[in-house]
């Protein structure tokens, strides 16, 4: 009984730092929390709300349905090509910057300049961008699909970036006693282990990339974005609605596919 | 997709131009890029700007050019065309007077925009107030005023009384009513009511107490309805735009004449322009004249109209950067006021 | 049904023997892929050569935000601080919500198949839904300003978080849950005591990466009224002002780079 | 005393696994089941504590039927059971007493279940059940830095902190190495003996379930094929329940031999 | 043949790991390198393909001075000697068959090693070793789908498929269970028989080395201190490679052998 409750009393003591570390983080929040405010709430407010919603949910399903060059199934098409491409470009942009931020594979001060630029990258707003890239290819789907494409840098490169650090380098030694060089053993031991997850969260990304359209519209750079955009500003809900429908369909179907693959890569 | 951006292709003298009787030989333009910012609110979300690339291109062939291809984008912020047109990407601009000022270092106007005048058009605002509602006159105008609008609650109701009672707003007045203005760079909704807050206060809109930004005009109403705004600012004809969404969407009782009043009225803001890129090799001072006569025309044809109606605009006149000489000094008042 | 279409090969050993060889699918894909490349690069105009032709055009604004006008620091920081708090409670409450959503989405703890379903269509929803259209309600319903901005992060934090967790939850090994409902749990003290300790460390980086999202996305939010370092981004944007677009991305960055290094600093204690 | 009356299990998809089962095993028993790989070893255990609910007969466990039992009652009756996986089934991430504390969640006032903060009485128990198999002095120590035996013994000690009268354990040393093996099923004896737990295991290992069980029972497809002591399993007994295929056991098992 | 003259590692924080080894093995001899953990096994079998380097004395391989070698030629010396892991190594994520195929990836022309098409007979000979260690059928199976064995035996086709003189392993069965085991040193002896190719192992389990191996190579401290055939191995020996703890030992043994 004694030895057990020596060791009771041996039990690491981390207590007080769980404390002081909760104690940080609820003044935090609370200190926050003093943003928040709900005196404004009144009537009238929620009453535009809710007709805002009730539009919303009534579409205007004729421009829905609407087939023409500027439909908004052109559009819709358009928003998904556009997120598509972006995609692409992103995906394309992360992988060097993923390596040269891995810790494992770069020396650390490479990794972590590395790191700080694409805090920056990321930082910059999606406005910003499209501004940008506007001066370079004019308002347009161009634009677009290179706005998309860098904002997406962020999230792909720390995602690839985990991918990396989880790399199982046993492989490598294995292959060094084979006789490979250092090209052979990336080609060969590296990439395969990380092709599938790379695919995985770059499909997740194109979802993501999707839904951010709206955003798009702020900048002109094409898509369904700007007479989402257009529709808010003109109060006509019922059109933002039916927009909205396009969107979430195209979205579900994609989230379905998406969703497929990504289980069928991962698990094999 | 464009393969080549027009910006590229200096205008040449085609060989084989299309013996057009009577024309001098034709000048190819490979594309021509328009990009539109609807100022207002616009009147339908789809871009019904198809028809204007064909007009466009049939008008332009008229004055000797032949162009392959028109292209047309449309932005949602001035930034963004303004950007454009300084950097040649985009060739044509439909832009604001205020955004023209703002990138005059790379834009030059070549036209203003003229709609149907109001049968209110005085700087006093009791006159707007004992000749409600405003309607639209078959005049053509060049310009237009932007609006202080007190709202239905009480405050708005209490500034309105002493506006239609003859007597002056004192800035205390002012100050204490809550605000909904619109970004700093929108003519109607920040720039105008900051110059008439300076002329008759000595102070801008950044000195009120109670004041926020909306993204749209839309929002200010639906803020003015609600109560949470007592004074908006607006362009002159937004209270007609908004009619109809007044008792429908915001769910008032009485209509938006009834519930409004104006306290206050700006000088004339010039109308949008359609400017074109200054770094663009295309833009000769023969091709800036044609477009002038191509837009005129095409504002005059039956199907023009109707196309430029979803941006407001009912023709073009002929404009020189001096008229928007106004706007830049109230930037540059602005800009100085901020620092 | 791929396999049918195109029969495996047969492989003949010098021995004799016969090995069938699945068809790679990978040529199947890459010719998808290059189809839709080509596709979308028609639909967008995408054009290589012009990008590398005016690439420069790209540097002008950057060129203009160089360098910073540090004077403006003192007009912005207390839009920061007050994006900063929006962004916490926002996140916080979001992230903490997200978890009854994320255990109603993850088929491996609720048995019904319905619920399961409801609630990761709810998730897909609340993604979709533009946060611009989601603050601009929030600002008619509570008022302008912050309270908006914290509600709209709020529901993005909700469906980011949640997708996320759901995904970390439906993975995990369930030999400990089915040992805790051995010992006589119910699912959700199983869950608690056996896929929570599992999940912990994932929920939080993601939380934490979502809450630094939450910063950078604050100033979209100025666009609709509520509040924060967005208005001042979109006023200067309006105003060619890049020197002090400038300052306030260099600022953006500094917090950004804090929040990432104190958050790196807790997950490593957690793993 | 769990007493198995004509039981029956099919699965959903039809399988039958258990088929006619009649078994009575008395308190403090140690008792092995064998049989080859789906006979439905697996499938026997887990009804005794409603991990699967059987689809006919009746299953009593100290003279109360255990197919009646519903929500709150189910939980209260695994109480008494602890079970032992193969794989360990332990929350690698946390510590070793931790993953012992767990079996006193259900007993706990609703602000200990949420926040996990353990009462000093329980801890002092948890830390006896290390004791009890001899990894005390790794209490702190986050699972996933044990080996395979530790690990398997960490999972014992949660068993035992649970205070069952019956432990089931599912191949309990299927995925050790022989040594840790005997250790682990040493541990098993002596809880057996000492506490008169009474034992059902599942096990592969022939020769260990001869060694160590005072019962065998022997499945196959889904029927209890033999049931006595350990003594009377004789190599004809073995060809039975393993359908014939007792040479290939053999040698299997002198393969084993040659082997360590 | 393998020849050590003198061979001293040191490793840069100082320790000695191998001091004073004088080896000559013959092409085709099975040996395994027995001793107590940190002896100096690992270190003795991976100076041998210069997956470490010596710090004196000399390294020859068929009368080659290994210790000179540089670069390319390193590589070239490496593709005749094959390295089999305790963890095995495998590109978890692929196919089997790809993993055996990276064998060939040195000697392929530049464009094949980019786009990793490999040409139908380097196809063949994979799938011939992979014939030789009996997985043949799994050839397209992911290797992330099979048990611990058989992915050894894929580690052992990859080797074979480089046509290697010599084999190193470095405990190749420590993970694998006691059934497994057997299979995969049967595919040693096979391969040493048949292909006539030098296996050198590292390996624990005494009884398993003095079953397979030729010759057995004591390792104490790093420095050899019994070399001689597998017959000849007495307890006294075996005393003497680990240091006093055979009676532990011993007691081990005798408790495996119970025990299966
Ligand atoms: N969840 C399930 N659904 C359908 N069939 C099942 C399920 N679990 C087991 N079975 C089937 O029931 C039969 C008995 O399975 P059980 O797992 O009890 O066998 P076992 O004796 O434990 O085998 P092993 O030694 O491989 O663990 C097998 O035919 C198996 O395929
Ligand atoms: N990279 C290294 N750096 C420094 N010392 C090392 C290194 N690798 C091994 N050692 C040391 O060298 C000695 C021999 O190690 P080695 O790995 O060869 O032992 P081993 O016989 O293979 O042991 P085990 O049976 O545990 O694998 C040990 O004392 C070890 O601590
Ligand atoms: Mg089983
Ligand atoms: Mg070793």
């Amino acid at each position: 009984m004694s030895t057990i409750e020596k060791q009771l009393l041996a039990s690491p003591r981390n207590r007080s730092y769980v404390l002081i570390v909760t104690a940080i983080v609820l003044l935090l929040f609370l200190w926050s929390l003093s943003v928040v405010s709900f005196k404004d709430v009144n009537q009238s407010g929620l009453k535009i709300a809710q007709n805002i919603m009730n539009g919303i949910i009534h579409p205007d399903l004729d421009l829905l349905l609407n087939v023409s060059k500027q439909s908004v199934l052109y559009l819709l098409v358009q928003t998904l090509a556009i997120a598509f491409l972006g995609t692409v470009v992103g995906a394309i942009l992360s992988v060097p910057f993923a390596f040269l931020a891995a810790s494992n594979i770069v020396p650390k001060p490479v990794s972590w300049l590395t790191r700080l630029l694409l805090i920056v990258i990321r930082t910059i707003p999606a406005l910003v961008y499209g501004l940008m890239f506007i001066r370079v290819s004019g308002p347009g789907p161009f634009a677009g699909v290179l706005t998309v494409g860098l904002t997406s840098i962020g999230m792909l490169s720390k995602l690839y970036v985990d991918a990396i650090e989880e790399l199982d380098t046993k492989v490598l030694e294995s292959m060094t006693s084979i006789g490979c060089t250092t090209f052979e053993k990336i080609r060969f031991g590296i990439v395969p282990q990380l092709m599938s997850i790379f695919m995985s969260v770059t499909i997740y990304r194109f979802d993501m990339n999707m839904r951010e359209a709206s955003i798009l519209g702020l900048v002109g750079a094409g898509g369904i974005g700007a007479p989402l955009i257009f529709a808010m500003n003109g109060y006509k809900w019922n059109q933002v609605g039916s927009l909205l429908i396009g969107l979430v369909v195209l979205i579900l179907i994609i989230e379905l596919i998406s969703n497929k693959i990504r289980a069928k890569l991962i698990k094999g | 997709g464009s393969k080549n951006n027009s910006s590229e292709n200096s205008p040449s003298p085609s060989a084989s131009a299309p013996s057009e009787s009577a024309q001098p030989a034709a000048i190819d333009i490979k594309e021509l890029k328009v990009s539109f910012v609807p100022s207002k609110d616009p009147e339908t979300i789809i871009t019904a700007t198809d028809p204007l690339k064909d007009l466009l291109k049939a008008q332009l062939a008229t004055e000797g050019y032949n162009v392959d291809k028109v292209s047309i984008d449309v932005g949602t912020t001035y930034e963004a065309v303004g950007e454009a047109l300084t950097a040649g990407s985009t060739d044509i601009g439909f832009i604001p007077g205020g955004t023209y000022a703002l990138y005059d270092d790379g834009a030059d106007v070549i036209l203003t925009a003229t709609r149907a005048g109001l049968s209110n058009d005085s700087d006093n605002a009791k006159d707007w107030n004992d000749n409600k509602p405003t309607a639209a006159t078959a005049e053509q105008a060049n310009y237009y005023r932007s609006l202080f609008i007190a709202g239905p609650s009480k405050k708005g109701q209490e500034l309105a009384a002493k506006v239609n009672g003859g007597e002056q707003l004192t800035w205390e007045d002012l100050n204490s009513a809550n605000w909904a203005i619109m970004s700093t760079s929108s003519s109607a909704g920040y720039i105008y009511p900051t110059l008439w807050l300076q002329k008759n206060f000595n102070k801008s809109l950044t000195d009120l107490s109670h004041v926020v930004t909306s993204d749209s005009y839309g929002t200010s109403f639906a803020r003015l309805a609600a109560g949470q705004a007592d004074v908006i600012v607006a362009y002159a004809d937004a209270r007609r735009d908004f009619e109809p969404k007044w008792t429908a969407d915001f769910g008032r009782g009485q209509s938006i004449w009834d519930e409004t009043n104006v306290i206050g009225v700006t000088q004339g803001i010039y109308n949008d322009t359609i400017s074109v890129s200054k770094n663009d090799k295309i833009m000769t001072d023969e091709f800036k004249t044609a477009l002038q006569n191509a837009f005129i025309a095409i504002a005059q044809t039956e199907e023009g109209k109707k196309v430029i109606s979803v941006y407001s605009h009912e023709g073009y006149k002929v404009a020189q950067s001096s008229d928007y000489d106004g706007e830049r000094q109230a930037q540059e008042l602005i800009k100085s006021m901020k620092k | 049904m791929y396999d049918k279409i195109f029969p495996p090969k047969q492989v003949v050993l010098p021995s004799g023997k016969v090995v069938l060889e699945k068809r790679s699918r990978t040529p199947l894909i890459l010719l998808l892929m290059v189809i839709a490349i080509v596709w979308s690069v028609n639909m967008t105009g995408f054009d290589i050569k012009l990008l590398f032709r005016r690439i420069d055009q790209f540097f002008v604004i950057i060129g203009d935000m160089i360098p910073p006008k540090w004077s403006y620091f003192s007009s912005l920081w207390r839009a920061l601080v007050a994006t900063l708090q929006m962004s916490l409670v926002g996140s916080m409450i979001g992230a903490l919500l997200s978890v009854p959503f994320a255990v109603m989405a993850s088929a491996n703890i609720i048995r019904n198949q319905v619920v399961v379903t409801v609630f990761k269509v709810i998730l897909s929803l609340l993604r979709t839904l533009p946060t611009l259209v989601t603050a601009l309600i929030a600002t008619f319903v509570f008022g302008l300003g912050p309270t908006a901005g914290v509600v709209a992060i709020l529901l993005f934090t909700i469906s980011y978080v949640g997708k996320l967790l759901y995904e970390q939850i439906e993975n995990v090994d369930m030999g400990p849950f089915e040992a805790m409902e051995s010992i006589g749990m119910t699912r959700i003290q199983a869950f608690r005591y056996a896929v929570l300790p599992q999940v912990l460390p994932g929920f939080l980086s993601t939380s934490l990466f979502c809450f630094e999202g939450n910063v950078r996305y604050a100033a979209i939010l100025g666009y609709v009224g509520a509040g924060g370092i967005g208005l001042l981004i979109n006023e200067n944007l309006g105003w060619r002002d890049y020197s002090n677009l400038g300052m306030i991305i260099l600022a953006l960055v500094v917090t950004v780079y804090l929040i990432e290094w104190v958050s790196e600093h807790f997950r490593k204690k957690l793993i | 005393m769990i007493e198995f009356k004509n039981v029956e299990k099919k699965y959903p998809n039809g399988t039958a696994a258990l088929q006619n089962v009649n078994l009575k095993i008395g308190q403090g028993e140690f008792v092995a089941v064998i049989g080859l790989s789906g006979a439905g070893k697996s499938t026997l255990i887990r009804c005794i504590n409603r991990m699967h609910d059987i689809t006919s007969g009746q299953l009593m466990v100290d003279n109360v039927d255990v197919t009646g039992l519903k929500g709150k009652q189910i939980r209260n009756f695994r109480r008494r059971i602890g079970m032992i996986f193969q794989s360990f089934n332990l929350v690698t991430r946390t510590t070793v007493i931790k993953n012992v504390l767990v079996s006193f969640v259900p007993d706990l006032p609703f602000w200990r279940k949420v926040t996990g903060i353990f009462t000093k009485e329980h801890k002092l128990k948890a830390l006896e059940a290390l004791d009890k198999v001899g990894i005390l002095d790794k209490a702190f120590v986050r699972v996933d830095q044990l080996s395979g035996g530790q690990q398997q013994r960490v999972a014992l000690a949660r068993t035992l902190a649970q205070n069952p009268d019956i432990i089931l354990a599912d191949e309990p040393i299927a995925s050790l190495d022989p040594v840790t093996s005997k250790q682990v099923m040493d541990d098993f004896k002596k809880i057996n003996k000492d506490m008169n737990i009474s034992v059902i295991m599942n096990i592969h290992h022939v020769e260990v379930a001869l060694e160590y069980a005072d019962r065998i029972i022997g499945i196959r497809k889904g029927e209890v094929v033999f049931d006595g002591e350990s003594d009377k399993v004789t190599k004809h007994i073995l060809n039975d329940i393993y359908g014939g295929q007792v040479e290939e056991l053999k040698s299997s098992m002198e393969e084993k031999s040659a082997h360590v």
